[in-house]
């Protein structure tokens, strides 16, 4: 059976990451979208492993970077859940198309 | 003496003016702030000319320097040559004039005067800077007061106008700015100094592309056409003392620009772009004089006549020739003392008849003989009669502009000979049907001029008449300047 | 170890006040006016200590450099949340959350200064994120507005977004160059279409946060709906800080690309300049209207940094000196008579010069310095970047530059005419201004008026250059 | 060499003058103001005298010419090393002869006006403005340099603006001098491109310099002026020519003539002074001062004077014929005498025997001063008397205003012809030189010469004999009976210029000006004045005839030519086609359209600007939707489109 190669994995993060922003544009979700962020970070993360596994193994870099990635997007999903939340308080919904009123 | 002066004085003025706690203390304040300018004019002229008779032939006296932005090689660095004194006469004479004649303005007096100070501050930093940089700096200085003037004590479509002549002179200034930037860095060392410019003659490419960005910014101020539409609206809705800053000093601002950086710098652009200038100015006289015509509005005729009138000021320019060029500067200053005055005037009567329409007036001379006779004075320096300062600035430009034998600018100098019917036409229809004729009812009760309306007026007429029987001292004043620019021009590529 | 007190000095102290603040909070806490006055000493003497005994070195294996200038930066950027916390005193002390907020601010300041000092890619996006998620709280900060919390939930799912493209960009450059140090990636650029992209893609990150057209969409939403406080911070603090690491970043790491992102820039510069004052034109609300303006501010620092010389670098910084003071006097005055007479429309201060002439010179001042109009020091700001920009000589730019600063006149002079010129027939009343706030504000307009004339405060910068 | 200062004296004390009264006469001198403006004047017309009898007596003659003398002289305005502006004096027979004219008439009016308009609100106005015209007259006649004669040329004219228009309150007045201002205005242009010119070539402003450099073809002026042609004309001639319009306009030459008629409006003796015997002749003096130029070097302009002169002096006699305002009728009186001095110019040549035009028109000058300020003075009596200026309100005047009837009556003598008249000498003189040059002309000056006598005795009657006189018609006190003739200063001035009108063609004039300076000796060929005299005589006989006696037989003839004497009642239309061109072609194709495209177009552009920035503006406010997904969208948009433009096109 035949080795995963650097393309393949760059295949995958890359399908990841569209995925990611698809979900990212479409869904009406505030969760969801959040959660498609997380998808394009997972995306970023699998690159530097990926890279850091076939081009650059003398150094760990990408490694260090991806555990940095994943602990600032746990931050990052924590205030934003807190913020949904709070808005769930004011606008009794999370679906995004209710928070227009800030525009032109 | 030090030039700073001209600058500082003002300056303080308008501090003191802010300090100032009731209005009469503000407007004694700012008249005798005034007066110490005029008084310093004076002095500066005096001292010039003892300078020359002396045998300072350097072209500019007076130079003070000082550090600025070294590291953009910006210094701020004053002097006059006979122009720019010429130029700071005639601000001294219509500021304190300016100031005499809103003596009665209620609406926060305070501001108001603080903001004509700070007006004739930039006009008089204008002048004399010696330095691209601080003279843009004073250029654009000029303008907030006058959007503030004209928006806050202005009449009519004020709001409308205010904002036309801020946008438009700030568009002027944009072109300018470009302008001067591409001078920068023409030469090996950059600079904004006049005289260091002046010394390395610019790259054609470069004067190709900057003089038509810089002869048509400074245009904007001095109502090149077709950029001189913010000159009517904005006289017309300006107070009185505003409307005569803007067309004595701040219009001046443009014609001394486009002589002292546009040309000077860039003589080669100049003769380039002469005919274009020639053109535009003559399109300026005749046509300004034509829609002079058909205002019925006491300021906008003198509005549009100051467009048809600084289109001398262009076409001296533009026909680079020393004696139009002395025409051109003399015409600045003529202008400036007898658009102030009959801006002056107009105030005047329209403080008291309430309606600035030429028809619905008549009869003055008889209720305000002395308004009447100055309006009879300022029109005759207006349409050009010897004796009054318009004469001998339209002669010269005249006399300047028959020294080329070429067909094209004969005809142009024909034509604009011929505006000065079309000024008769006008200047008389207005001074006629208002001073003259039967007196319309409901003017029985009209009173005759105050003390400092009087002076006002006597101040400026005495500027115009001292240019109109004598004009040799004025002559001899600016021709050297005029004959320094020549000698650039004369300077093969 | 004490070379490492003195080069992260403005940090750890940075630090030692924000845990000061939430020991305070965690303890038996103390009343708002005490802890305001306390935080704004510290924060004083912080920037005074900013002047004195500082050093240039790296730490952490070249993730952490300092020096002078950078050290400036920060000092620039800590006097404006010293100035934030005088101008808003009456908010802060209303609200019952003054400490967290201020932890928010500080902590997200800290971030700012290690982005200012991030030696590596690794160190620069933990900053970026450490300045960048607590200001989305403080966005959120009124939490019973329904216009902040949907403030607050743009700002963190868009920079969430940004921050997303901004690693993928940094990974293709490790990928590319297999190193993440600054000092190191440019011996790796070549310019092939792989490192353009993640140039493209890391490029966003910064256009995002200094709110580049086509990346600003969030930017007036999020002014408008977050309390002023916030607004102030974002437009000023936050600008202020990426627009001196976006200039590092391009003119050290990047500078093998140069020719690409000269152009880069100056299309961005164009789009962001037009579209702002586009936007600008027909704003209302005033702090919208300010988001906008200083979109179009940004489109200027941009044509600063297009320069690429030294003469940029300490345009921009001196700009960004002068725009702190200018839009935080113009903020100040929002906020007071948002927070008296509770009025955001410009129409709303139509009359306004009867009632409080101070408010309205104070304004006055700050939009011309804004617009670029002498003597006020934007005039010198906007000009020195035009020259620093036009030094590579293409013209038309310029130009359009030039050009849009009379937009920009107009809708300034939009707020001035309805403050000094129309009649208002129920005119604001008499606004009351905290002392400190109007200290604030004395301070902003000496500064708007003296920054610029005083030419020594330009060689200072222009010799830690 | 004269003593220029007290020269001087002569135009500045009417200056002095002006001022003192213009500026203080209101407040200090309401009532003594007319004394001492005729003192001034008194003190400067013995100067002149002095001044002639010194340079026609003492020094103006060295070896037999009369010398061009510029005792005073100094730069006003220097243009270039040699084209200046200079103020000065220039003393040769015909400025002597002017200054005697000019203030010798104008001492006359000062004093008539002092019983003319007495008790008149402002009365130091009025002697103020004389002043003012006396002084720029003065100046004009010495001028020594061409600008410098340009200058008082236009004070001239708007000392004349402000004469007519002194009774400002009239609409008529004021319209008048509007009208007057702004024809001359016209011919100034022509005058001033006329100098342009002459001084581009000749290189210089002074008029001896200009005279000998474009008299004398080996110098550069010369030859350039000549060489330069345009529209096939040489710039000489253009020069001259458009010079010679600056003249016509002020001296009412067809066609420019239309303000002089309602000149009229002012005060009677404003007429007598400045529309009669001095300012009009300006353009004649004007061609006299550069005749050698026109006739030696460019006939052609000399020509046109001629026939431009002959046809005005034809038409204005044909016109004179059919007014019955009286001072118009004087005004066209005017006109065609004028006209006779232009043509007699015209029709000369230089030097010798050939310049005898010259020296007949400088005559003609003089003595037409004398008789025509006479008849308008003595119309003043007149109207002063009635009230009125028409015809119909007067008749049988002769009893009530003995001085006046006698004094007009040789004035109309001397304009008619009638030796041994001043009149009859000066037109024997012009009449002989048109006869040996140009029959053309000639044959018109004979008709003409017909013609005045004519119109003139028809005014004579018309005032003094034909309708019974206003008493009776009134059938009781007339009113103005009270007053009388004016008492002593209004009828002294009549007497002495009547006195002048009788004996001024004694003077042998040819001795003191002729073309070239020499003396010219004019003998007096009877056979060849017996045609004019004989017509004359006709003129005044017919005259008589139809007016004398109060009949219909001016009726009957003005219905048997009804359409010429229609014609010529409404002055040939000329000012209709005036105001068509004025007002419909200027105002309505070149002002108003001016004016619309300028509000329209120009400003349209800039205002369309702004409002377009706004509608932009208005219409892209779509992007900012609020939608945090699109702006995700235009985020990524961006990213991807900047980058594929710069991998793939900017590369």
């Amino acid at each position: 059976m035949m080795q995963p190669g650097l393309y393949h994995l760059l295949f995958i993060s890359t399908a990841l990451f569209f995925i990611g922003v698809y979900g990212f544009f479409t869904r009406r979700n505030l969760v969801t979208m959040l959660m498609s962020v997380e998808l394009i970070l997972n995306s970023v993360n699998l690159n530097f492993i990926a890279f850091n596994k076939y081009l650059w193994y003398d150094k760990m870099d990408g490694l260090f970077f991806t555990i940095f990635i994943i602990a600032i997007a746990a931050a990052e999903a924590a205030v934003a859940i807190a913020i949904i939340i709070n808005l769930y308080r004011s606008h009794q919904s999370i679906d995004v198309e209710n928070t227009e009123d800030l525009r032109y | 003496m030090n030039l700073s002066l001209l600058i500082l004085i003002p300056l303080l003025t308008a501090a003191a003016v802010l300090l100032m706690r009731n209005a009469a203390q503000v407007r004694w304040v700012s008249l005798l702030g005034a007066s110490a300018q005029l008084v310093l004019a004076f002095v500066l002229l005096f001292l010039f000319n003892q300078q020359r008779a002396a045998g300072n032939t350097a072209q500019m006296l007076f130079e003070t320097q000082y550090n600025w932005f070294p590291s953009w090689n910006i210094s701020f660095h004053l002097g006059v040559d006979g122009i720019s004194v010429a130029m700071i006469l005639l601000t001294a004479f219509v500021v304190i004039a300016g100031v005499l004649v809103s003596w009665n303005v209620t609406k926060m007096t305070k501001e108001f005067y603080f903001l004509l100070i700070l007006l004739s501050m930039g006009a008089y930093g204008f002048f004399i800077s010696l330095d691209l940089f601080i003279l843009f700096f004073f250029l654009e200085i000029a303008v907030i007061p006058k959007y503030l003037l004209i928006g806050i004590w202005g009449s009519g479509k004020k709001e409308y106008a205010a904002n036309k002549l801020a946008l438009m002179l700030m568009g002027g200034s944009a072109l300018v700015l470009v302008g001067l930037l591409g001078i920068y860095f023409s030469g090996k060392e950059h600079s904004f100094d006049l005289m260091k410019l002046a010394a390395l003659n610019i790259p054609l490419q470069i004067q190709m592309i900057c003089f038509p960005l810089l002869f048509a910014g400074f245009g904007v101020f001095t109502a090149l056409f077709p950029l001189h539409t913010w000159v009517p609206d904005g006289h017309s809705s300006a107070p009185t003392a505003g409307s005569m800053f803007l067309a004595g000093i701040s219009m001046k601002l443009g014609g001394y620009g486009c002589l002292r950086v546009a040309t000077f710098l860039m003589p080669e652009g100049a003769k380039e772009y002469a005919n274009i200038i020639i053109i535009l100015s003559v399109i300026a006289i005749l046509y300004g004089a034509f829609a002079t015509m058909m205002q019925k509005d006491l300021k906008y005729i003198n509005a549009y006549s100051s467009v048809s009138h600084c289109g001398f000021v262009l076409l001296g320019i533009g026909m680079l020739t020393k004696t139009s060029m002395t025409g051109a500067v003399m015409q600045m200053v003529s202008h400036g003392l007898m658009t102030a005055l009959f801006f002056a005037v107009i105030g005047m009567i329209y403080e008291r008849t309430h309606t600035r329409q030429v028809s619905e007036m008549g009869g003055l001379l008889k209720r305000m003989p002395f308004i009447g006779t100055v309006l009879f004075i300022v029109g005759l320096c207006s349409l050009g009669l010897p004796g009054l300062s318009g004469f001998v600035a339209e002669m010269t430009v005249f006399m300047g502009s028959w020294q080329h034998p070429d067909t094209f600018r004969r005809i142009a100098t024909i034509l604009a000979c011929l505006s000065i019917v079309v000024t008769a036409v006008y200047i008389l229809r207005a001074i006629t049907k208002t001073a003259m004729g039967p007196l319309k009812e409901g003017f029985e009760l009209l009173t005759d001029a105050t003390w400092n309306e009087k002076l006002a007026a006597l101040i400026l007429i005495a500027g115009i008449i001292a240019i109109g029987i004598a004009p040799f001292w004025l002559n001899d004043l600016i021709a050297p300047g005029a004959e320094v620019i020549m000698q650039k021009l004369a300077i093969p590529k | 170890m004490n070379e490492m007190l003195t080069l992260m000095k403005p940090e750890l102290v940075l630090t030692g006040i924000i845990f000061l603040l939430l020991f305070i909070k965690l303890g038996k806490g103390m009343k708002n006016e005490t802890l305001l006055l306390l935080i704004q000493v510290l924060l004083l003497l912080n920037f005074i200590s900013g002047f004195f005994f500082n050093a240039e070195g790296t730490l952490f294996g070249g993730m952490y450099q300092t020096t002078g200038l950078m050290v400036l930066q920060k000092n620039i950027l800590n006097l404006g949340v010293y100035l934030i916390s005088l101008l808003f005193a009456d908010w802060f002390k209303k609200s019952e959350h003054m400490p967290e907020f201020f932890m928010l601010m500080l902590s997200a300041l800290l971030g700012m200064f290690f982005l200012i000092s991030s030696g590596n890619l690794l160190m620069f996006f933990l900053a970026l994120e450490l300045s960048t998620i607590p200001v989305a709280a403080m966005a959120n900060f009124d939490l019973e507005k329904r216009r902040s919390s949907e403030a607050g939930m743009k700002m963190i799912l868009s920079s969430a977004f940004s921050s997303g493209i901004l690693l993928f960009g940094t990974s293709l450059i490790y990928g590319a160059t297999g190193t993440i140090s600054f000092a190191e990636i440019p011996f790796h650029l070549n310019g092939s279409p792989l490192q353009i992209l993640a140039l493209v893609f890391l490029f966003s990150a910064f256009a995002f946060k200094l709110s580049i057209v086509p990346f600003h969409l969030w930017t007036a939403d999020v002014y408008e709906g977050s309390p002023v406080a916030t607004t102030a911070f974002l437009s000023v603090i936050s600008k202020g800080a990426v627009a001196f690491i976006f200039m590092a970043t391009l003119y050290k790491v990047f500078q093998p690309m140069q020719a690409i992102w000269y152009n880069l820039i100056m299309i961005l510069a164009v789009a962001t300049m037009v579209i702002g004052n586009l936007f600008a034109l027909r704003q209302q609300n005033i702090k919208r209207f300010l988001a906008f303006s200083s979109i179009a501010q940004v489109g200027f620092i941009l044509v600063g940094i297009s320069s690429n010389s030294t003469d940029g670098t300490t345009s921009v910084v001196y700009f960004i000196l002068i725009y702190i003071f200018s839009n935080l006097a113009a903020f100040g005055v929002a906020a007071a008579i948002a927070a008296k007479a509770n009025r955001e429309n410009i129409d709303d201060y139509k009359g306004l010069y009867q009632s409080n002439p101070f408010l309205s010179w104070v304004l006055a001042l700050a939009l011309f310095s804004l617009a670029g109009i002498p003597p006020t020091a934007g005039f010198f700001g906007k000009l020195f970047l035009l020259t620093a920009g036009a030094s590579k000589g293409s013209y038309l730019f310029i130009i359009i530059a030039a050009l849009n600063m009379i937009i920009s006149l107009y809708y300034y002079l939009r707020v001035v005419r309805s403050v000094f010129m129309d009649k208002n027939d129920l005119p604001m009343e008499k606004i009351q201004i905290e002392p400190s706030a109007k200290l604030a504000l004395i301070i902003c307009s000496a500064g708007i008026i003296l920054v610029g004339l005083l030419s020594w405060i330009y060689d200072y910068i222009q010799n830690l250059v | 060499m004269p003593n220029a200062t007290y020269i001087a004296l002569i135009p500045l004390l009417p200056l002095a003058g002006f001022l003192m009264l213009g500026i203080f006469g209101r407040k200090y001198f309401k009532n003594t103001s007319g004394v001492i403006g005729a003192a001034l004047l008194l003190i400067s017309t013995v100067l002149a005298l002095y001044t002639a009898y010194g340079y026609f007596f003492e020094y103006g003659k060295v070896d037999g010419v009369y010398q061009k003398l510029v005792p005073l002289k100094y730069t006003w305005l220097q243009f270039s090393e040699n084209v200046s502006i200079d103020m000065g004096i220039i003393i040769d027979p015909v400025s002597v002869m002017m200054l005697v004219v000019v203030t010798f008439v104008s001492l006359m009016v000062h004093i008539y006006s002092l019983g003319y308009m007495k008790g008149d609100e402002r009365f130091p106005t009025y002697y103020a403005f004389l002043g003012l015209f006396t002084f720029s007259m003065l100046g004009l006649v010495v001028s020594s340099n061409i600008f410098q004669i340009y200058i008082f040329w236009e004070l001239v004219g708007v000392s004349s603006f402000l004469l007519i228009g002194y009774y400002y309150d009239k609409p008529s007045a004021v319209a008048a001098c509007k009208k007057a201002f702004i024809v001359t205005r016209f011919a100034d242009v022509g005058f001033l491109i006329g100098i342009l010119i002459l001084a581009f070539h000749s290189g210089t402003l002074d008029f001896n310099t200009l005279i000998t450099t474009l008299t004398s073809p080996e110098t550069e002026g010369y030859k350039s002026a000549a060489a330069a042609s345009f529209m096939g004309v040489s710039a000489l001639t253009w020069g001259l020519a458009l010079v010679f319009v600056g003249g016509a306009g002020k001296s009412a030459m067809f066609p420019l003539h239309i303000w002089l008629p309602d000149a009229m409006e002012g005060p009677t003796p404003v007429s007598a002074l400045i529309h009669a015997a001095t300012m009009v002749v300006a353009g004649v003096f004007l061609v006299a001062r550069l005749f050698p130029v026109f006739a030696i070097s460019s006939p052609n302009a000399l020509t046109m004077v001629g026939y431009v002169g002959a046809i005005s002096a034809l038409i204005a006699a044909i016109i004179a014929c059919t007014q019955t305002d009286i001072k118009r009728v004087l005004a066209y009186s005017t006109m065609s005498q004028i006209g006779y001095m232009m043509f007699a110019l015209g029709v000369s040549k230089y030097g010798g025997e050939e310049g005898l035009g010259y020296t007949a028109s400088m005559f003609h000058l003089f003595t037409h001063a004398m008789f025509k300020a006479l008849l308008f003075l003595g119309a003043g009596a007149v109207i002063h008397y009635i009230h009125s200026n028409e015809m119909k309100d007067m008749g049988g005047l002769r009893k009530y205003l003995p001085v006046t009837h006698i004094t007009f009556l040789i004035a109309c003598l001397a304009i008619a012809g009638v030796p041994p008249f001043a009149g009859f000498f000066s037109k024997e003189e012009i009449l002989l030189a048109a006869y040996e040059h140009n029959t053309a002309i000639y044959w018109i000056a004979l008709i003409t010469s017909g013609l005045t006598a004519f119109y003139m005795f028809r005014l004579y009657f018309n005032i003094f004999w034909n309708a019974p006189s206003p008493l009776e018609r009134a059938g009781g006190e007339v009113h103005g009976e009270h007053h009388g003739e004016g008492g002593f200063v209004m009828m002294m001035p009549l007497v002495l210029l009547a006195v002048g009108a009788a004996g001024a063609g004694f003077i042998p004039f040819g001795h003191f000006i002729s073309s070239d300076g020499k003396q010219l000796n004019t003998e007096f060929h009877l056979q060849f004045s017996i045609a004019p005299v004989a017509l004359g005589l006709a003129g005044i006989f017919i005259a008589m005839w139809m007016y004398k006696k109060q009949n219909n037989r001016p009726d009957k003839i003005a219905a048997s030519l009804s359409s010429l004497y229609k014609a010529a009642y409404h002055k040939f239309y000329i000012d209709e086609i005036y105001t068509f061109i004025t007002q419909k072609i200027i105002f309505n194709l070149i002002g108003r359209p001016a004016a619309w495209f300028d509000k329209n177009v120009v400003d349209g552009m800039i205002n369309a600007t702004g409002n377009g920035t706004k509608d932009i503006s208005e219409s892209i406010k779509g992007l900012q939707s609020g939608k945090v997904q699109s702006y995700a969208i235009y985020f990524l948009a961006g990213v991807i489109g900047l980058a594929l433009l710069f991998i793939y096109w900017w590369t």
